[in-house]
């Protein structure tokens, strides 16, 4: 059963299907696309099950020739990795769709004409564009044929752009073209790169596991790396490729954020991980120091800038940038459990900083503005609103107990283990993490209540909904991600042996006296 | 000995060529494309000359031929413009630019 | 041809078959004109025209697929109907046939061109609904032009192709209806400029034939080297032919007629000028520095170079400021022929890079569908005045009429080069076959110089999509059945390319795999 | 000396289930949240039981632990797998981790009685006990698990717990501002133990405690051992409130007072004992670690003390002998095996009389309708005498009136002190004379002299419901020291945990030897000095200006004017200066390339003239560039 290829022409065909759909119907097309992105979901589950994480690495294989004379296929599989990125983005979308009911109908829903809130669109488009946008995040994470790859790496910016540009705040345009520009100039170098690849390799075909190792010349191996690298840390975004993320982030409606952060930046993070370790092994640990100083930096930086933040949703993108300083850094320092961890940690970002941006924009919603001296005292007229915001910042602050921590621990002990230095300063993340958070929720949520903020009402049922399934995954995974990190280990395991790297070994007889253990 | 007659076309070319430059009037610049091409006619000749075939003498016909036929298009075009701006200066049809 | 016996010339008819149809249903266009009343000529010349176009190409598809692919030139080696040549007739036939169904259209031609604008004479002829029916002969010269010039074995007959080619361009570009005053402009500029570069043309094909005793490619091809002390007569031959090409081409520094003409001729013509001309340039620039220069290609290659990364860099940078929708395409037009330019390198000389000549034809054939639809829509967008040519009318276009906005934003796109759309494989194979040909920093140019014409093809997208519509916007005309045949054909081709590019590129490969004869 | 026993694998039996501690609790705070406004009315009833729950499974498993033999004692088993290949969590039930349990469920009992009582006009008070609840689960997690990661959820869960309770009342900008202050001065702290988990994994293999042995630690380099205990000792600082990282604890006390009782006094900031005592291997093989913890707690002991004399808000002034006292035990932790037992004993006994005192504090500030400032009180003693009692049983305690509780702990670990190093020694008796003062002071300022009230104050008795559970503790504050250390009764329960000192020092019930002699001689003039202060003299109501010592004093010996001065404004300029650069430096350079190619593009435009001639002009040049080009290569 070709699951992978079901798995895209379901929100395909759903897509059209809502798009098709006679004017003014809006009701139907959003349970349209909730009722498809839950289907989805469902599929997703059913493959997710029949999984084997000690089987072949790439599971659920389709290969068919579909531009034989590029040597390009339509390859998809999925190893753990892969799979846990397609879960999430499957999880995702549905309360993506659920979160985004009113945020087509612009500023007509409310009295007050606001900045934050854009004018009255078509509500159809939206959602068709989103399932399109969950169709090609699948693919792109399926892909096994690296023009494949190529091609939904682009072509996912398109449905995004649209996206941000007709849906978003008030610099909408402008946030939507610095995004598609700076990630299609990325993109560009890095179809260089691909070209470079396939006739550098001769080996006729872009199937990934057939391109492992194909490069042994050391010279090209930097070139293609720094062409395949800069994509990527422009779509992560990296340190100092950053600047497009706050304000793409901040004026796309809070559902599209989810996406754009959650699942769209981690092609990025999964793009080095995949392509540049195991491709480039040597150029990747030439680069590695370069690399491992961008990531702190961006760690640090991120984090420093997010605390000077007035808007709330600048403000989850820089802690966004923050992470994926974090998860890169986990990438490139080559251990089981930093690489464990940075995979983790692509997962457990996508629902903190959900939950995070979902429960802004329903602040939003009700105020009309995204800045945090807007508001004041919510706890004590909506404490529900309040706590759901609480719990997602505490797991962006990777509060032990809750996903992201685990993630966290997982990289920086990781990292420690080879690079003692970039992990302590990057652990001082930690205690910058707790300001921006709770001077951002201080501000937000404690003192006397606000003039504006007294009428604001609590979750209603729908936003009940939105989070709950958020919350439930961050607080689960945060005790137990033992199912998710079987799932991955025997991933990284590959990369890493591709990679040709292995794991160093501690100098006490501890590990040897309980190696069975564990 | 036929190098005179290359000068000579070169020379011409060249006359034509900074005519089209430097004068206003449409019809002159045109007269001065049609020098240029006469200028060629020259070199071709000379050519035909210089290695004893008769191509290039044939071509001279032809390119009288493409001369005249550019002609007719070229008075037509320009007194079409003259008759809409009453001036055949090249230089007033700039509305196009930038 | 040696002197003294002249023997009759002996003239392979059908190989010739579509050339001579078209020319003769040029002749019997004019006849028309001559005999037929005034009310009939349209309702003939226009199935005359699309007949002897289909039939022509009919002619031409037989021609490839029974006979197969001659191997020695026709008509005494004036004509080479060889594979390229073929397919590059092809590409013209049919992107002629569909600018013909756009020049099927009242409101694009004068409706007598002997009246003088604004005169009462001219009043008359619209009451009357004269109608300028001399374009449809001038159109079918012209094309029999196009498929002459690179099928010209021989230089003179390329010349006269050339001219044959462009003199009914030269007239058809002075007949819009509206705006006649910018029309006549470009005329004369365009016939000025043009008759200017071809005696560049005849005087480098005057010195080319002083140094090879011949005009015949191959003999020219086959003399090089064998001459001693005249290399300057061939240097400065070969750069004078090459201006004239490049000018027809227009790539930079000859490119500055394009805008000019492009915004002033009536829009059919336009389309029809960035579609077929380019196709039957390119042919012509191939078969001359391949066929007859390929052995100089180390001499020759440099400029091209220079050449080719100046185009690109013109077209991209002058193109983001313009104002003027069809200006703005005139500079894609220059920036696309840098990129072909590229391939044209990447061909290279006498080894006959297969690869990349296919390529090339692929991307002329994308290229060609996606410009014809382009300016198909433009002419759909009116008001007042005639077609909204500013582009600050085209504001909130995508309210107004979503679907036309839609298909437009989709041929941006494949100009862009974004991923399913064929102008992404048309790039791609041009890049790739540079990448081959060791021409890498070309492509980097390249990529970088897309990257900044992304910028104002977006910018397009975002006047249509994103920003409110103008107040008194222009209105969509109701388009004839020939122009939304035209645009959906134009989608339809760039979607089909887009994604399953595979048929067409073995029909390129085939044409390239018998390459150019000698 | 004795190193402590192995683990032995457990199943069956209470504590086979003693899992059911965190459970309970956690299972309340979760019910309560989830359940919202339903369960309004029984909440506190379930928040109360759920405490007890856990307690009654403590004290169960605490029977089971005390029938096996002395060398079975430390038993544990695995609950699930929590990062595969690195860590398990599972519950480690050994004499050290059971007395913490016990006095963590048994004073949190206590004290979710009182809050019932002391909560009942407050209409969140179901949040109030689903926090407290969360918070005893997260204290137990701490002290159960059997590994430092388990530890270090627990370890933030309280801190979360802390933060959440702290700003109880978070309408209070004050409030809002204490907990979000704890929270961040803790997490400097849990960067160092982070830290140091990284270097225990990476040294060692596990963080599991049953194999960090001494015979493991042993191998590693003085260097690395000392780094561990260096980074450990900061988290302990964090969550101790010690010296440098004291500075939240006096805010905290913006928390409802039943949360000043549990967890500013009683349990979560003894936590960092805890963790010095259980990495005992690891600092017993520093010694320089072991030196730096006696310097910490000394110091703190003298601040915490020097700051309880100045302040006029009871609950500060509680705060302050509460960082004091910590410092006692981190003083007698640093002692290593010998101190051990001490220090522990002390935490319980000061977790009852302490608690007992706060809970008497917030008994008065319930009669005197929220009035903290003991300018304000006098006279009290007739008007609430069962406060009052217990309230002054605690204090004697305290400053170690002979044969109660805090006697008997504090003077093992100043005697330890001084058999060690007698500096230090001498300096926690020093301290012990200043809490002798500050003690006294507090006592008769509250319910001796002359009324100094409100004029709308009517005090009066609390509740049952809130007297009780402070005999109970009085009770505690009276016997329970004796009970500990005569015999040496707790030292050789808690040896296996924590391996046995070499020498033993026979305990005593009088004070003989210098020290004792002059801790009692000092703290009988520090009370004297107190009476002769506030109790015979007049009181002020309003806080005279004081010397420059009582200034420092009362400004928390200037530790917040610091923190400013060093990282706070430092902190917001740099903030500054980053978004500064981020929009104009890095964004600046992507925008200002972009305008760049818009304004050649603009320039380059105008080329473009519109004249024919000067088309044919470039075309001219064009060719003549490509001519010359063509020749220039071709001749090379």
């Amino acid at each position: 059963m070709p699951w992978l290829s079901i798995l895209m022409a379901v929100p395909v065909l759903g897509a059209v299907g809502v798009a098709l759909l006679p004017k003014g119907s809006d009701k139907l097309a959003k349970q349209l696309a909730l009722a498809v992105s839950l289907v989805v979901l469902a599929l997703t589950v059913a493959m997710a099950v029949q999984f084997s994480p000690n089987g072949n690495r790439f599971q659920f294989e389709e290969k068919y020739a579909w531009i034989p004379s590029f040597g390009v296929h339509y390859g998809v599989a999925v190893d753990g990795i892969a799979l846990v990125l397609i879960a999430l983005s499957a999880i995702l979308v549905p309360i993506v769709v659920l979160a985004s009911w009113h945020d087509a109908e612009g500023a007509t829903r409310l009295d007050l004409k606001s900045e934050a809130v854009p004018p009255k669109r078509s509500a159809k488009t939206y959602f068709a564009l989103l399932l399109v946008l969950e169709a090609m995040m699948i693919g792109v994470f399926a892909a096994t044929d690296i023009f494949l790859f190529y091609v939904f790496f682009e072509a996912m910016l398109i449905p995004m752009y649209f996206m941000i540009g007709s849906y978003g705040g008030v610099q909408r345009s402008y946030a939507a073209v610095k995004f598609l520009l700076y990630s299609l100039f990325g993109g560009l170098l890095m179809l260089v790169a691909v070209i470079a690849l396939y006739v550098v390799a001769e080996k006729n075909t872009f199937m990934f596991p057939e391109l492992v190792g194909a490069i042994q010349d050391p010279t090209t191996q930097k070139w293609l790396f720094a062409g395949f690298f800069i994509a990527f840390a422009i779509k992560a975004p990296l340190w100092p490729f950053h600047t497009w993320l706050p304000d793409a982030a901040a004026q796309a409606p809070a559902g599209a954020a989810v996406l754009l952060v959650g699942v769209l930046d981690k092609v990025g993070t999964y793009g080095m991980l995949r392509f540049c370790l195991e491709l480039f092994p040597d150029a990747s640990k030439f680069f590695t120091p370069l690399v491992i100083v961008l990531s702190v930096v961006g760690i640090i930086y991120g984090a420093i800038v997010a605390i000077g933040q007035t808007d709330m949703k600048r403000l989850i993108a820089y802690t966004s940038i923050s992470h994926f300083g974090f998860i890169a850094m986990g990438v490139f320092a080559m251990t089981q459990n930093a690489q464990s961890g940075a995979t983790l940690y692509m997962v457990n970002h996508g629902f903190s900083t959900g939950a995070l941006f979902l429960v802004a924009g329903f602040l939003i919603y009700r105020r009309g503005s995204a800045q945090i001296a807007d508001y004041g005292g919510v706890q004590s007229v909506a404490p529900l609103l309040a706590g759901a915001f609480l719990i997602a910042g505490l797991s962006g602050l990777s509060l032990p107990g809750l996903a992201p921590f685990v993630s966290e621990f997982m990289v920086l002990i990781g990292t420690y283990e080879r690079y003692a230095v970039p992990a302590i300063i990057g652990a001082t993340g930690v205690i910058l993490a707790a300001i921006y958070i709770l001077w951002m929720y201080k501000r937000t949520m404690n003192g006397p209540t606000a003039e504006p903020v007294k009428g604001f009402t609590d979750l209603n049922g729908r936003e009940k909904w939105v989070v709950a399934p958020l919350i439930a995954m961050i607080v689960a995974l945060g005790f137990f991600p033992k199912p998710l990190l079987d799932v991955i280990n025997p991933a990284v395991d590959q990369t890493l042996t591709n990679a040709q790297v292995t794991d160093k070994q501690p100098v006490s007889t501890v590990a040897e006296k309980k190696g069975a253990g564990q | 000995m036929t190098t005179h007659y290359l000068v000579l076309s070169a020379l011409l070319f060249a006359i034509g060529g900074a005519g089209v430059l430097i004068r206003r009037n449409a019809i002159v610049v045109f007269m001065c494309v049609e020098l240029m091409l006469n200028a060629c006619n020259l070199a071709f000749v000379t050519f035909a000359r210089q290695h004893g075939n008769l191509d290039g003498q044939l071509i001279a016909f032809f390119v009288m031929v493409v001369a005249a036929a550019e002609v007719v298009i070229g008075l037509a075009i320009i007194v079409m413009i003259f008759r809409t701006r009453r001036s055949a200066s090249v230089d007033n049809a700039n509305l196009l630019k930038y | 041809m040696n002197g003294g016996t002249i023997e009759a010339p002996t003239i392979e008819y059908a190989l010739l078959a579509p050339m001579l149809l078209v020319f003769g249903a040029a002749v019997v266009g004019v006849l028309i004109e001559a005999f037929a009343p005034r009310y009939l000529r349209k309702s003939i010349h226009v199935p005359l025209t699309l007949l002897a176009l289909a039939g022509a190409f009919l002619l031409t598809i037989l021609q490839a697929v029974r006979e197969g692919v001659p191997t020695t030139p026709a008509a005494m080696g004036a004509v080479a109907v060889d594979g390229p040549a073929l397919f590059i007739w092809a590409i013209i036939l049919v992107l002629a046939f569909v600018s013909t169904l756009l020049i099927n259209d009242d409101e694009q031609f004068v409706a007598q061109a002997a009246a003088v604008p604004g005169s009462s004479d001219e009043e008359d002829a619209v009451r009357h609904g004269y109608a300028q029916t001399e374009v449809y002969p001038l159109l079918l010269f012209s094309v029999g032009g196009m498929l002459l010039f690179p099928a010209a074995n021989d230089l003179l007959v390329m010349f006269v192709a050339l001219e044959v080619l462009s003199l009914p361009l030269y007239l058809l570009c002075g007949l819009a209806r509206r705006r006649r005053l910018l029309s006549q402009e470009a005329s004369v500029k365009y016939f000025l400029l043009g008759s200017f570069s071809s005696a560049f043309f005849l005087y480098g094909m005057a010195l080319v034939y002083g140094y090879a005793g011949s005009i015949d490619l191959r003999a020219i091809s086959s003399s090089l080297g064998t001459v001693v002390g005249q290399d300057t007569l061939l240097y400065v031959g070969m750069a004078m032919l090459g201006v004239g090409l490049l000018f027809k081409i227009g790539a930079a520094p000859f490119q500055a007629w394009k805008p000019d003409v492009y915004q002033g001729a009536p829009t059919a013509v336009t389309a029809l000028m960035a579609s077929t001309v380019l196709v039957a340039a390119f042919g012509a620039v191939l078969r001359v520095f391949w066929v007859a220069l390929g052995n100089l290609d180390w001499d020759w290659r440099p400029v091209m170079w220079g050449v080719a990364i100046l185009t690109m860099v013109v077209g991209a940078i002058l193109a983001i400021t313009q104002t003027e929708i069809k200006r703005m395409l005139a500079y894609s037009s220059i920036a696309h022929a840098g990129f072909l330019l590229t391939g044209v390198i990447a061909t290279g000389g006498a080894e006959q890079n297969k690869e990349a000549l296919s390529a090339l034809l692929f991307y002329l054939v994308a290229y060609g569908f996606t410009t014809v639809g382009a300016f198909a829509v433009v002419t759909m967008v009116r008001d007042a005045g005639g077609e909204a040519g500013h582009l600050s009318r085209w504001a909130g276009l995508g309210k107004r009429a979503p679907l036309l906005a839609g298909i437009f934003a989709f041929f941006l796109l494949a100009f862009a080069g974004i991923p399913l759309t064929s102008g992404f494989f048309g790039k791609y194979a041009v890049f790739a076959a540079a990448v081959a040909a060791d021409a890498l920093p070309l492509v980097v140019v390249g990529v970088v110089t897309s990257a900044i014409a992304a910028f104002f093809y977006v910018r397009v997208i975002v006047l249509m999509f994103f920003s409110e519509p103008a107040a008194d916007g222009p209105s969509i005309a109701v388009p004839t059945v020939g122009t939304s045949a035209v645009v959906t054909l134009a989608a339809a081709a760039t979607v089909v390319l887009g994604v399953f590019p595979e048929p067409v590129l073995n029909l390129a490969d085939q044409a390239a795999s018998a390459l150019f004869i000698r | 000396m004795q190193s402590p026993a192995e683990i032995v694998p457990h199943s069956g039996g209470v504590i086979g289930v003693s899992w059911l501690m965190i459970a309970l609790p956690l299972l309340g705070a979760a019910i309560l949240l989830l359940g919202g406004r339903r369960t309004n009315k029984w909440g506190h009833f379930l928040g109360v039981a759920m405490s007890l729950g856990a307690f009654v499974v403590a004290v169960l498993s605490f029977m089971e632990l005390l029938g096996l033999d002395p060398d079975q004692r430390r038993r544990g088993f695995e609950l699930f797998e929590f990062i595969p290949g690195m860590v398990n969590l599972g519950m480690l039930i050994d004499p050290l981790s059971i007395s913490f349990a016990l006095l963590i469920t048994g004073v949190g009992s206590l004290i979710h009685i009182y809050s019932v009582g002391y909560m009942s006009h407050d209409r969140d008070r179901r949040r109030f006990f689903a926090y407290l609840n969360l918070f005893v689960a997260a204290m137990l997690l701490l002290v159960l698990s059997d590994n430092y990661v388990g530890l270090f959820i627990g370890w933030e869960g309280v801190g979360l717990a802390s933060y959440l309770l702290i700003g109880f009342w978070q309408h209070k900008p004050s409030a809002a501002t204490a907990a979000q202050k704890a929270f961040i001065v803790n997490r400097v702290g849990d960067f160092g133990l982070l830290i140091g988990i990284f270097t225990i994994w990476t040294t060692f293999g596990s963080l599991a405690f049953g194999d960090l042995t001494h015979e493991v630690t042993g191998q590693a380099s003085q260097g690395t051992l000392t780094a561990i205990g260096l980074l450990l000792l900061l988290g302990a600082c964090g969550k101790s409130a010690q010296l440098p990282l004291q500075s939240w604890l006096l805010d905290a006390m913006e928390g409802p007072t039943p949360v000043s009782a549990l967890i500013h006094a009683a349990t979560m900031v003894t936590a960092g004992v805890y963790l010095v005592v259980r990495s005992g291997a690891f600092f017993e093989a520093a010694p320089t670690a072991q030196l730096v913890v006696t310097i910490v707690g000394v110091a703190t002991l003298l601040a915490g003390a020097i700051i309880g004399c100045a302040k006029d808000d009871i609950k500060k002034g509680l705060a302050g002998s509460t960082m004091s006292q910590i410092g006692y035990m981190m003083l007698g932790a640093g002692l290593g095996p010998a101190g051990y037992a001490f220090a522990i004993g002390h935490l319980i006994t000061h977790g009852f009389f302490k608690a007992n005192m706060f809970l008497g504090a917030g008994s008065v500030m319930h009669a005197m309708n929220d009035e903290v400032d003991m300018r304000r009180y006098g006279a009290l003693f007739p008007v609430m005498k069962i406060t009052a009692v217990t309230f002054i049983v605690g204090y004697l305690a305290i400053i170690g009136f002979p044969l109660l509780s805090g006697y008997y702990t504090k003077e093992g670990i100043i005697e330890t002190a001084m058999h060690h190093n007698a500096i230090l020694g001498w300096l926690a008796v020093l301290g012990a004379g200043l809490t002798g003062f500050y003690m006294s002071r507090m006592v008769f300022m509250t319910f001796f002299g002359k009324k100094r009230w409100a004029d709308d104050a009517h005090p009066h008795e609390s509740p049952a419901v809130m007297t009780w559970p402070l005999i109970i503790l009085a009770i505690g504050s009276i016997g329970l020291g004796a009970f500990l250390v005569l015999g040496n009764r707790f030292m050789t329960f808690l040896s296996p945990a924590v391996g046995l000192p070499a020498d033993v020092p026979e305990p005593h019930v009088f004070g003989v030897g210098p020290a004792a002699l002059a801790t009692l001689a000092l703290v009988a003039a520090g009370a004297a000095f107190a009476w002769f202060r506030y109790g015979a003299a007049q009181v002020p109501a309003l806080a005279p200006r004081g010397s420059f010592l009582t200034t420092f004093a009362r400004r928390d010996l200037y530790g917040d004017a610091l923190n400013e001065a060093l990282l706070m404004r430092p902190g917001q300029w740099l903030t500054r200066i980053a978004v500064f650069f981020d929009n104009r430096g890095v964004d600046g350079l992507v925008n200002g390339l972009a305008a760049g190619i818009g304004g050649t593009s603009g320039r380059l435009r105008r080329v473009q003239t519109g004249y024919v001639r000067s088309y044919a002009l470039s075309i001219l040049f064009g060719a003549a560039a490509v001519v010359g080009a063509l020749l220039y290569v071709g001749n090379i």
